[in-house]
């Protein structure tokens, strides 16, 4: 009943090869790649509508899975409970997630215990990890976050975000109060770091896109778009354009990522 | 003596008419068409509160109901959801709302009604409408980036939390307040106005101790309707409360209310979690009736006393 | 031939009875409003009620129409003849009694719209719509309501834009227009100005040939001067319905009136 | 003397309020206008955004939103219309009309993120309508219903009594008095509670978020999905991707409130005019 109404809830249900339309639903993580290309992919290719929408990876799990979407895209590995479904795969590119803290702070290397110890709640003031005597301002993600779950994942294993932090429900408005206010503390794909904030290394490896690339960074996850069965000939078409040059060089690097094939590329 | 005359009239009119059956059909039917829209409101109401209902009815199952409504914790990574975190957020800023919104409110209409001359009235009234109008959104975005740095100056948190939205609230309900304190004010009979004033009383202590008494029940539904508002805004909260999901600790501090957790959570949540929000639903529906009882209540009670 | 009950015993007047009324008793929900009425109103004629303030003159006015069915929770008991038919009778439509009953309220209720469609929304109503027969229509309604040279320059004016008086005397237009057999008049001058009640007055003198007015009035002078049979009503006592205490020629009434009480009205003993 | 400062002083702290409630508007007006006014060009009120900051214009919103608001009228109007006429012209105090008005009372006060919910479970899954602007017009017509219903009722009453009696009078129906006297007289009041209600439509955010999608999209036929207004200036300010954008669409949408509030306003002036 509930997959039923699912189905009936999207457009992409009819599963027939000469659909011109690509529902692609996930996480906002994926929203700068997937929207740009989608645009562009449309452009190129007349009739055909790419239909974006970020709404978390569990979701675009989910919708994929259901078949209301044609691609699902996730920046976070499959659970257990979700490879029983049967997805497949196709990785788009490497995102790694910064630890940023406003210019002016001092502190500009933190361990991994230590990042988990801030988050967690246990170190309170800055001046336990070397830092000015200032409290430090948590800023968490929301739950839908996929940046939040891989983040928890890398870094918290098994400790609790505290719960006093603030949740804000996107990347920039993190980015933003953090270069607003000296004590605040975040994470953000690097992708999106700017001057406004600084990032600081985790355990000695500073937060670039070759310590991503070589696979030295400690907080880094790899963006997933996922599929299920027979891909409708548009979908995959457009799958192939993504992890084209076209895509991953231009719209994967503006948009503050890393390209899935810079490992080949450095490799050469 | 007169005797009921023979009717011999019926040259100039034919008698009287029956009422045609398509006419009578016709009127009948327009009613009931009238009827079934009015109706429309109640099903509306009944539609809402059974599908939350029937979503969300499963928080009794599963977390099950104590763990529901006496649960300290809420977090869809642990499973759990305990809306006692949420419910002292909502109260937290609507009390925060309601002082510092109510007096505005209150004081506003007041003003309108008796003091402001006709071009401060068609200065200030209009100003009150269009502040209803203004889009929650439109608040939430003006919070957060004018009024958030100014509260993180002051709380030297971050500035999302408690007196944020407490603020933003109190902008978002003055309309609400004022508006129905001026009917209360407006429906005062004049008369009494007069007689204080004959007695050598000031403006103010007309006010004070004549308008205000008799506009008691009036400002008091109002505030509780205002209170309704604030306890069922949603995107303004989103924007400024910082949504922690903890009990109040400070006026700096991040919280999460009932309808920012939704908000939040809605976009991701499936199973036990989504049950849990629809469940959030429930409490907020309910809460917005019994507040509408409420005030009937006590309008009813008004009318009986005078 | 019913016997009469109660205290008005009108005098055998000639010409045939409009309405006659039987033992009507009138009641607001729990509230006993009239009782005991009997009254034959010839036709042709004008009928005046007078009575002190809230003795049911006007409440009785609307049973003749029906206009009391509009409210809820009224009932009637006894009979209502129009020319010999029961007006409460089963499936009377009251809407098409009205249109035959005409009445004229306190206000001047003239609607929203222009002079022209206010007198032509009668005739419309019942299905009238062809242009040149309702221009004749409504030139004659304006006619014969003394309106007609006022107004003819002006007929796309609004009918709110007219002074007190004519606003009065379109209202009379507008029921004119349907062509009714009976006019009721609900204190039609207490509202206008002196002048315009000499023309009102003027004006139901020339009507009263083709048509059966009832009026409802406070003022005394008004009802001698223009009205050819006088009801008196009372109510007595607060709570108390009110009752038709005489019924006759105006004349007689108010330089021999048989009961005490129409005496102590009309010598001005009450209000 | 003590009672004369005593005066003075409160009479000073009630200008005082009045005075902020102005101010508060003025500073949010002011500061949508001035940060927003650099913002608005024809690109970007036509244009639909691009790119990983959403840059360029919000097209696709505008016509969404204008899209949803104008179906929830359609639906709205004729049941709330032709209710409030029953509430007002036929109904029989009792228990049904209390009922009738207790659930409209309801319906006003519940909160919107609940009107989003249920369109949810109601409209966008239960029905199958999906995410798209069938679903969010339906959603949003709910939380019109009581607006226009009440403001209607409201206006029926004002038509003075005597001049519908003066329409029963000359033996119309009871149909014929309601729909050629009553409604037009009201027509103007019934038109500002209209667009009240529209404004009210225009700026809600929580009920079209979960009804219509979020997804930009240009939307075609009413089961197309879409983005509006308010739910782009949401994500652009949550996401904080793009300020300057979301100022132009605060902006764009102040404006539109403001156009329906005057209009409303010039509307209520105009017809007070007539009658005098």
């Amino acid at each position: 009943m509930a997959a039923l109404v699912l189905a009936l809830t999207l457009t992409g249900c009819s599963g027939g090869v000469e659909r011109r339309e690509v529902v692609v639903t996930g996480s906002t993580t994926l929203l700068p790649i997937t929207e740009v290309s989608g645009e562009m992919y449309a452009e190129h290719n007349e009739g055909v509508s790419i239909l974006v929408s970020g709404m978390g990876s569990s979701a675009g799990i989910e919708s994929v899975s259901t078949g209301s979407s044609d691609i699902g895209t996730s920046s976070r590995e499959l659970k257990d409970a979700e490879f029983e479904l049967g997805l497949e795969d196709t990785p788009v590119a490497y995102d790694a997630i910064a630890v940023i803290v406003h210019p002016d702070n001092p502190v500009s290397e933190l361990s991994t215990m230590e990042v988990r110890a801030i988050f967690s709640g246990v170190i309170t003031n800055w001046q336990e990890v070397g830092g000015p005597d200032l409290p430090i301002g948590l800023v968490n993600r929301d739950e839908a976050s996929g940046t939040r779950e891989a983040f928890s994942k890398i870094i918290m294993d098994d400790a609790q975000f505290d719960r006093g932090a603030v949740v804000l429900p996107g990347t920039g408005q993190v980015r933003s109060v953090i270069a607003d206010i000296k004590g605040a503390v975040g994470y953000i794909s690097l992708g999106f770091v700017t001057d406004d904030v600084k990032a600081v290394s985790i355990d000695g490896v500073e937060a670039s896109e070759e310590s991503v690339v070589a696979g030295t960074y400690p907080v880094q996850r790899v963006l997933h778009f996922f599929t299920k069965g027979e891909v409708s000939d548009v979908a995959a078409d457009y799958i192939e354009y993504v992890l084209s040059p076209d895509v991953q060089d231009t719209i994967v690097r503006e948009a503050g990522f890393i390209p899935i094939t810079a490992k080949d590329g450095s490799g050469e | 003596m007169s005797e009921p005359l023979k009717t011999e009239k019926a040259a100039s009119s034919s008698g009287l008419k029956m009422m045609s059956r398509a006419t009578y059909f016709r009127e009948a039917a327009l009613k009931n068409i009238f009827l079934l829209c009015a109706v429309l409101a109640v099903a509306a109401v009944g539609l809402i509160f059974v599908f939350t209902m029937a979503r969300g009815w499963e928080v009794v199952k599963d977390p099950g109901l104590a763990a529901f409504l006496g649960g300290t914790e809420w977090s869809s990574s642990l499973g759990r959801f305990g809306i006692l975190p949420l419910i002292n957020g909502t109260i937290a800023v609507t009390l925060g709302a309601l002082l510092l919104g109510a007096p505005l409110a209150i004081g506003t209409a007041v003003f309108l009604s008796e003091i402001a001359s006709p071009r401060m009235r068609s200065i200030v009234r209009p100003a009150v409408e269009m502040l209803a109008g203004v889009p929650s959104v439109v608040f939430g975005f003006f919070g957060l980036v004018m009024i958030r740095p100014v509260v993180a100056e002051l709380t030297g948190g971050m500035g999302f939390g408690t007196l944020t939205a407490s603020v933003i609230l109190a902008v978002m309900i003055v309309p609400t307040i004022a508006t129905l304190t001026e009917d209360a004010l407006g429906s005062v009979p004049p008369g009494i106005r007069e007689a204080s004033y004959a007695m050598g009383a000031t403006t103010w202590q007309t006010i004070y101790k004549v308008l205000l008494p008799a506009a008691k029940i009036g400002i008091i539904d109002a505030t509780i309707l205002g209170m309704g508002r604030a306890i069922g805004e949603t995107m303004a909260v989103v924007m400024v409360a910082g949504n922690a999901p903890q009990f109040f600790k400070g006026l700096g501090a991040p919280i999460a209310t009932i309808t920012s957790q939704i908000v939040i959570d809605m976009s991701y949540a499936t199973g036990t979690h989504k049950t849990a929000l629809f469940g959030l639903a429930i409490i907020l529906f309910l809460i917005s009736m019994g507040l509408v009882a409420l005030v009937r209540a006590l309008s009813r009670l008004n009318t009986k006393k005078a | 031939m019913t016997p009469l009950s109660g205290a008005a015993r009108p005098e055998a007047l000639e010409g045939a009875a409009k309405f006659t009324v039987r033992d009507l008793d009138f009641y607001y929900g729990d509230f006993h409003a009239l009782t005991g009425m009997n009254i034959d109103v010839r036709e042709n004629s004008v009928t005046a009620f007078i009575g002190p303030s809230g003795c049911g003159k006007s409440t009785f006015l609307r049973c003749l129409n029906r206009m009391n069915d509009l409210i809820p929770g009224t009932r009637i008991d006894g009979t209502i003849t129009l020319d010999g038919e029961d007006i409460y009778g089963p499936g009377v439509d009251p809407v098409d009694l009205r249109r035959r009953v005409g009445m004229i309220f306190q206000q001047p209720n003239p609607f929203p719209m222009s002079i022209y469609d206010n007198v032509a929304f009668g005739p419309r109503l019942h299905g009238i719509k062809k242009k040149e027969e309702l221009d004749q229509i409504v030139e004659q309604a304006l006619m014969r309501a003394n309106l007609w040279k006022e107004v003819k320059d002006i007929m796309e004016r609004g009918g709110l834009t007219l002074s007190g008086g004519q606003q009065q005397r379109l209202c009379i237009a507008r029921v004119l227009a349907v062509q009714p057999d009976v006019l009721l008049m609900d204190e039609p001058c207490s509202a206008i100005d002196p002048t315009s009640v000499q023309k009102v007055e003027d004006l139901m003198a020339e009507l009263k040939s083709s048509v059966t007015i009832i009026i409802v009035t406070h003022n005394m002078q008004q009802a001698a001067r223009v009205s050819d049979e006088t009801a008196f009503f009372l109510q007595e006592r607060q709570g108390e319905p009110a009752e038709l205490i005489e019924f006759g020629r105006t004349a007689e009434i108010f330089t021999s009136p048989h009961d005490r009480r129409t005496e102590d009205y009309i010598t001005g003993r009450f209000g | 003397m003590g009672k004369r400062w005593a005066n003075r002083i409160a009479l000073g702290v009630l200008w005082l309020c009045g005075i902020t409630t102005v101010l508060v508007l003025g500073a949010v007006i002011l500061y949508v206008f001035v940060r927003g006014i650099g913002q608005i060009t024809p690109e970007f009120i036509l244009t639909r955004p691009y790119g990983v900051n959403a840059e360029g214009g919000i097209g696709p919103t505008i016509v969404a939103t204008i899209y949803v608001t104008g179906l929830a009228m359609l639906i709205t109007t004729p049941i709330a219309v032709l209710a409030a006429v029953y509430l007002a012209e036929y109904a029989v105090q009792g228990r049904l009309v209390n009922a009738i008005r207790f659930a409209a009372d309801t319906l006003a006060s519940v909160p919107s993120i609940v009107m989003g919910l249920f369109g949810f479970a109601f409209f966008v899954e239960a029905m199958g309508l999906g995410f798209s602007v069938l679903s969010g017009a339906l959603a949003l017509s709910f939380l019109m219903l009581p607006i226009v219903m009440r403001a209607t009722e409201e206006a029926i009453r004002a038509v003075p009594r005597f001049i519908r009696w003066g329409s029963y009078g000359l033996g119309a129906s009871k149909w014929q008095t309601v729909s050629r006297i009553v409604l037009p007289s009201a027509l103007p009041r019934i038109l500002t509670g209209l667009i009240l209600a529209m404004g009210r439509a225009v700026g809600e955010t929580a009920v079209v978020i979960f009804t219509m999608g979020q997804a930009i999209n240009m939307p075609f036929t009413p089961l197309d999905s879409g983005r509006s207004m308010t739910v782009h200036l949401y994500t652009l300010a949550m996401e904080g991707i793009n300020m300057d954008a979301a100022y132009g669409t605060a902006l764009l949408l102040m404006v539109m409130i403001l156009f329906f509030n005057l209009s409303a306003r010039w509307l209520t002036a105009r017809n007070r005019k007539v009658k005098e």
